[in-house]
């Protein structure tokens, strides 16, 4: 399966924007265009899982794997933060907010998992969507629960009112209003409903992710080329804990007796890192934490790691175990 | 001639995700306006930055505010303890404005 | 029909940006999207536009209806005026600015309208295209000339230059050239010369209004949530002033001998106010205006009310009329 | 050293679609050179704004100008009777600039 | 050909973009807009050419058509620096920045020559795309060596360091890497992995360059207007410059033993100037040369003529020449 | 009260493709920092511009720089011989900036 990864375009179109980082190219992808495809690619996915939820029916293999996610976001960032803490050397501020983001999900990850998986008849159920917008921000919470863990004693001020910031954030972040705003707009619609605008959201999807893809080659590997803030062993930890994650998510997921894809997607889910969501949320509710170290370990390590390796590999976690 | 006043031009450069927070220092200290500036890219301890980044968590902006003296001893006072653990960059600056009493 | 509005995704995406704006989220859709897909709609009106009239071939209906758009939009502004003056206790040059706005049109509304009225087989003709152009502008002289005229005595320096600088803007605006450059486009190329270049316009067109119509409900929706301008009088007058304009295009529109999908396009173009044509131009020609007005009654109340009820509403009163 | 001469940087915050009427009054005063810098967003005594807002009409831009102090107190002159109606916002600060013959 | 070309929905928008320029409308098109349809063409552009030549097997035509293309880049500048210098009485660094633009290529001309001439039976074979992006580039350097030349004894500081940076430029440019790394995804994936992205790259291809030739007309058409630096003398070069390339190209095409379809092609490629790749790197290393000149003819002149006329006129050449 | 120090506030516009090399100059000045903001639009001697240009070529930028005394002459003497060759805009302001070792 990783030889059929690497000569798919969408992985070619990664490694070539890593190649251009590299090269110092002045290629450069607008950032409005960036974030248009962004936008662009959680509410097609959104609406697609909404349809084949509705397709399908409700299950309750459904719920138990929103369960499942909810319980990884939550509880994936404990273990990263003490691999960060004592091996990775970081201060709690830096250790929590990394964490943070390894319990939180990528939706490109995830998306190109999908379209592998899909080639492979391996396709994961349409409500994994749903877990994978449930999955965007609980670690959010979690991450900052830990900082104030290990900064006990010190500055506890202004918690009040930022429990309120904080839940608002977790609930009406732009991913998770796409994310499920679209899941329950093709819920609604159903298949005739949608029928009208499948066109643009079907048959551009793969193209729009190459694109995409190119986008994130580029920034993940300026992230690489320009960060000065790597050390050796937070780039094992971005190597071990996505196949930590992954392999407890595998477990999970056939555990809750998913199907093959499905488990294969929630380990995914679970060995994947934010980008997006948790960044921004993070910069805001935990400002001390360094950009240059959370976000250097989610794009510039784990996510090409994922994309390259890991998603063959936790395919054949599930496969092994399943 | 029309007559003018001097007021301060206050510049803070700061993590764009971060804006809310300070436009809540702005508040706290009265300040009722202010705008945002887009920065494109930069170069600092940290080496350099360009805002193609769609995470948006790395992108900067600057925070522009046209306000009495008064106001603005009150402002650097409360934003001091945080510019550097923030990374924030913060200047003042003399101007003419005219009408003042709006600052 | 009101059901059939409801459920579908494109309003649906309306009302998810709407709800959005309420919950205070930060999603948002970058400044250069938004312009891109509004570009994307008007070409892909015009030329399609263009291409059935020139299938159908020009009639008589067509001068008809250009005449009667024409007027429309010189003649709304009058009793809106009076109307947001008396009624409304507006100061005469925001009264002439948001009259302004309700003798043009939008683009959106029409085109959602189009949409919805081909899903029950009344699609509007191919040139009520021409006629949403024609309706653009010509409101904007009229609600400056509403504005002398309630000013009157008061300051009427640097007025000759001026209209030479309006009559530029009436015919020049951005929408105006794309609307009828892109009509006359298809009009030229014909069903063969848009084949190729249909995929584009045809393929992807409800998907990006979808896409269009979450921006716009954002953009509305913070609208009504951040303004202190709006009075409940303001709201009743941006709720009654569509329904009169509506009916009045309504009777025209029969009046004049359409067939009832494009009397019904007509009642919408009458009903719908602008919200990016007039804005720009009363912004330089009227600068005392106050933005906060105009927009949040265009925006913030009307289009709302023409999505979600108007455009059901019009439909019913043409039936009812017809 | 290179000699540095004293010269006006002028501020105005205005609303984008009112550019070309306000460089109408540069011209006026025979300033001949300028630049538009895009406002991302603010808040004053009308509430917040953002330009994430496709209408284009509230969006906001600041003018930048550097003159002569003589142009400057001309276009002071020129532009105050409208500052409030047009909601403009106008600083004037000393800048050195290298050869001020240009301004 | 000529009545084809200027019915063809692409050279109307083209002419719709320019008309809005003289009249001085306030239409434009978002720069990042602008700037992701021109990575889409390219990439589109590249893979389809990179298929193309995986399904037709590499040859010998291949290797003689990129030599070609690679000598005409290096060398057409020649011609031009002195035409400019003698002729069109320019200073030797803003002739060698001229003449650079007219020894490298503008993609959207070859683009659209390829749609027109697929349209007659004449498409040109795959491998002309990378003849395409080997020619972006070289003309950079003869254009620097040449104003070197016309300067000699002046300022020959900073040169050793340049030489390097310049090689970068050259293999690194944005156009470069999309272009070229876009062929090889094309080459790896082949026709089979070429599928699944299909539709965004070929379904929406026509329609998005019909938008780029509006924003293209926009630009070129205020270049024109706002223009100050162009004397008659110049406009005749940036007319007679590219008949001449272009004759020289299609010589060379035929000599070569091309297919008429590439043969035309090369000659295209010849005749084109550069409108993004070349004043990029002219603005960094020769800064001193005047950018509203080799601007305004290469967008002003050169690419209305090319796409206007041009077009047909080379292979009306090419086909009385073979 | 927090104690703040007087330190120059340089703004250079340039042509957007210029940057690296004047990034470049900067560095040999041992400035470390420094933010570019995009210029929308301008005029000048040579016509009025707008960045709606996807070339690129013709965009325009202000770089930021906030410095010493010392360290900002010898930008200014360095920059100054090629101000009119590379068509740039430097002007100099006083700032006063909260912990001013830092630049
Ligand atoms: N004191 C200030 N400093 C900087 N920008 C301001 C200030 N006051 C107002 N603004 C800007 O001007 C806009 C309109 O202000 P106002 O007219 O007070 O609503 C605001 O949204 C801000 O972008
Ligand atoms: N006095 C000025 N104040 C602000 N910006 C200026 C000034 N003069 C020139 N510029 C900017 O510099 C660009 C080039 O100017 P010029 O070299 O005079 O054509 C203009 O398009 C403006 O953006
Ligand atoms: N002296 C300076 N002048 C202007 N901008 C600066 C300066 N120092 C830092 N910056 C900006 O602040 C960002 C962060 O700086 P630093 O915290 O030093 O890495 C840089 O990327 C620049 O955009
Ligand atoms: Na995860
Ligand atoms: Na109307
Ligand atoms: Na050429």
């Amino acid at each position: 399966m990783i030889i059929d990864t690497l000569t798919s375009p969408v992985i070619l179109f990664f490694l070539l924007g890593f190649f251009a980082a590299f090269a110092k190219s002045d290629l450069s992808i607008p950032e409005a265009f960036g974030k248009a495809m962004s936008i662009y690619l959680m509410v097609a996915i959104g609406l697609k899982g909404g349809v084949e939820v509705m397709n399908a029916g409700f299950s309750i293999d459904l719920l138990n794997a929103a369960l499942a996610g909810l319980s990884l976001s939550f509880l994936l960032p404990v273990p990263a933060f003490f691999a960060l803490i004592y091996f990775g050397k970081l201060k709690p501020v830096d250790a929590g907010a990394v964490a943070a983001h390894y319990g939180s999900v990528s939706v490109v990850t995830f998306v190109t998992a999908k379209e592998l998986l899909t080639n492979q008849g391996l396709e994961p159920a349409g409500y994994m969507v749903a877990v994978l917008a449930i999955m965007e921000t609980p670690a959010i919470i979690s991450g900052l629960l830990l900082i104030r863990f290990g900064n006990k004693g010190k500055s506890t001020e202004k918690s009040n009112n930022n429990i309120k910031k904080l839940l608002h954030e977790v609930f009406t972040n732009a991913s998770v209003i796409l994310l499920i705003g679209a899941f329950i707009i093709g819920m609604v619609a159903g298949k005739s409903g949608f029928e009208p605008i499948k066109p643009l959201f079907e048959v551009g999807f793969k193209g729009v992710l190459c694109l995409f893809l190119l986008d994130m080659g580029l920034v993940a590997g300026r992230r690489l080329v320009q960060s000065n803030k790597l050390s050796l062993r937070l780039v094992m930890i971005g190597i071990c804990l996505p196949i930590f994650n992954g392999t407890f998510g595998a477990i999970i997921g056939l555990g809750i007796g998913l199907d093959a894809g499905s488990a294969i997607a929630l380990s995914i889910l679970g060995a994947s890192a934010s980008y997006i969501a948790v960044p921004a949320a993070m910069r805001l509710a935990a400002p001390e934490a360094d950009p240059g170290i959370y976000l250097t370990m989610s794009l510039g390590v784990t996510f090409p790691f994922n994309i390259i390796i890991g998603i063959s590999l936790y395919t054949y976690i599930v496969q092994i175990l399943g | 001639m029309v007559e003018t006043v001097i007021r301060k031009r206050i510049e803070i450069l700061v993590d764009t995700p971060l804006i809310p927070h300070i436009i809540d220092l702005l508040k706290k200290v009265d300040m009722s306006g202010w705008s945002v500036i887009h920065v494109d890219s930069g170069g600092g301890r940290d080496g350099e930055w360009s805002d193609d980044d769609f995470t948006g968590a790395s992108a900067k902006s600057i925070i522009l505010v046209i306000a009495s003296e008064e106001k603005t001893n009150n402002l650097v006072d409360l934003i001091a303890p945080i510019l550097d653990s923030h990374r924030l960059l913060l200047t003042v600056a003399n101007v003419a404005v005219v009408r003042g009493h709006k600052f």
